[in-house]
């Protein structure tokens, strides 16, 4: 399941459904909203492109570390501190395939996704900067 | 010609998204940003700097394809064009 | 929760309850019994070492990758294909702590918690080798 | 004086397991171990090579703790030791 949402997800449900021939380790990475003096946060993504993209990290991902199963689940709207943000559970039949698949993934996700996040203050909303320079130049994104 | 124009994140809360435009045939990409963001100087601000150039760290997408900065200064719209331009992402 | 018991867990209240001041990623491994060949696995410990081993792994982890959270439960007894053997649950600031910290617990575990599995297989039962040398010499294990 | 033996995995099928005996006084751990496996030839052979030593791979615990094999030459058993004798690990 790669899916860009409002709605919540149950993963648990999700490690179950992921149980298929061949997997002997799933490794979940679970992205909450921290306390760091926010009200609340608020996610924009551009829908589509980020879905696509979702759609080809997750089968790069299965291809270069071997994944049996993949589940991207990136949630947009508003969200208060301690929700899920973003859930990534991958499954493979080696441990290290797993955490490997995992890491990159979410890498992935942070470098290029058209997804953006609006911490709501007390003193005043901030948009999060990017970790990643993305322009054509080498100049630092303000 | 239709020609839809997204801004995301802080360039939305500045510009507005979904504006669609029928540009002449011939537009400049970069010529069509830069038209629509004159009505707000805080937008046009945040996407240009002083020689109006796009800022280094500005995404452009066309149709849902990376569009490199440079290249919309020699890139022609078509008819049904997606142009979006957005900052940096922060995902995940 | 530091266990190593034969009942299942919830994973996904595990992952809720992890959820506390500061915590901005989680990362779940969940090691399961592979259908390589088997029918079921069955699992022993030497039960007050090993849990003494999770609780110290547990406490270095915590210390090395600032870990707000740790949990670890390992399962013994009789195991079916697709049945959880070991969950790791760790919450911290943020994502490369997180990452690692599983990492390190995992890794740790193999290595040296008196834990042991023997695949129950239709042409005879199989000690599993461990991935490591523990004895005093330098042989391999059989 | 009493003392408890452990034989976990492999061993434990081969000989046992919560094995108390009652060792004399200033009994050697690896007399000891010796001693019990002697019941069992294909115990005794999982454990000690054909010198008489530890196989490389065996591992020993005295109370919870590591006990290096060739510590276990010149340690003496104590009142209400416990001793574990197991194959390497495989948890996880």
């Amino acid at each position: 399941m790669i899916a860009i949402q409002t709605e919540d997800v149950d993963i648990g449900k999700l490690i179950n459904d992921a149980k298929q021939r061949g997997i002997g380790a799933i490794v979940v990475f679970d992205g909450i909203v921290r306390d760091d003096d926010i009200k609340e946060m608020e996610l924009e993504a551009y829908q589509q492109v980020a879905a696509k993209e979702l759609e080809r990290i997750s089968a790069n991902a299965a291809k270069k570390f071997n994944l049996l199963s993949v589940d991207i689940i990136h949630r947009i709207g508003r969200l208060k501190v301690g929700d899920n943000i973003l859930i990534i559970v991958v499954g493979a039949g080696h441990r290290k395939e797993a955490y490997e698949g995992s890491r990159y993934i979410i890498e992935t996700i942070k470098a290029g996704v058209p997804i953006w996040k609006k911490e709501l203050r007390e003193n005043g909303d901030r948009w999060v900067p990017g970790e990643h320079q993305h322009g054509s130049g080498t100049g630092k994104p303000r | 010609m239709k020609v839809k124009i997204r801004f995301f994140a802080q360039f939305r809360e500045l510009l507005g998204t979904d504006i669609v435009v029928e540009p002449s045939s011939g537009t400049l990409v970069s010529s069509l940003i830069k038209e629509i963001t004159q009505k707000n100087k805080k937008g046009y601000d945040a996407i240009f700097d002083e020689t109006g150039k796009f800022r280094e760290f500005v995404i452009l997408m066309r149709n849902g394809k990376r569009l490199d900065n440079s290249d919309a200064n020699k890139t022609k719209i078509l008819d049904g064009d997606e142009i979006a331009i957005f900052p940096p992402v922060a995902g995940g």
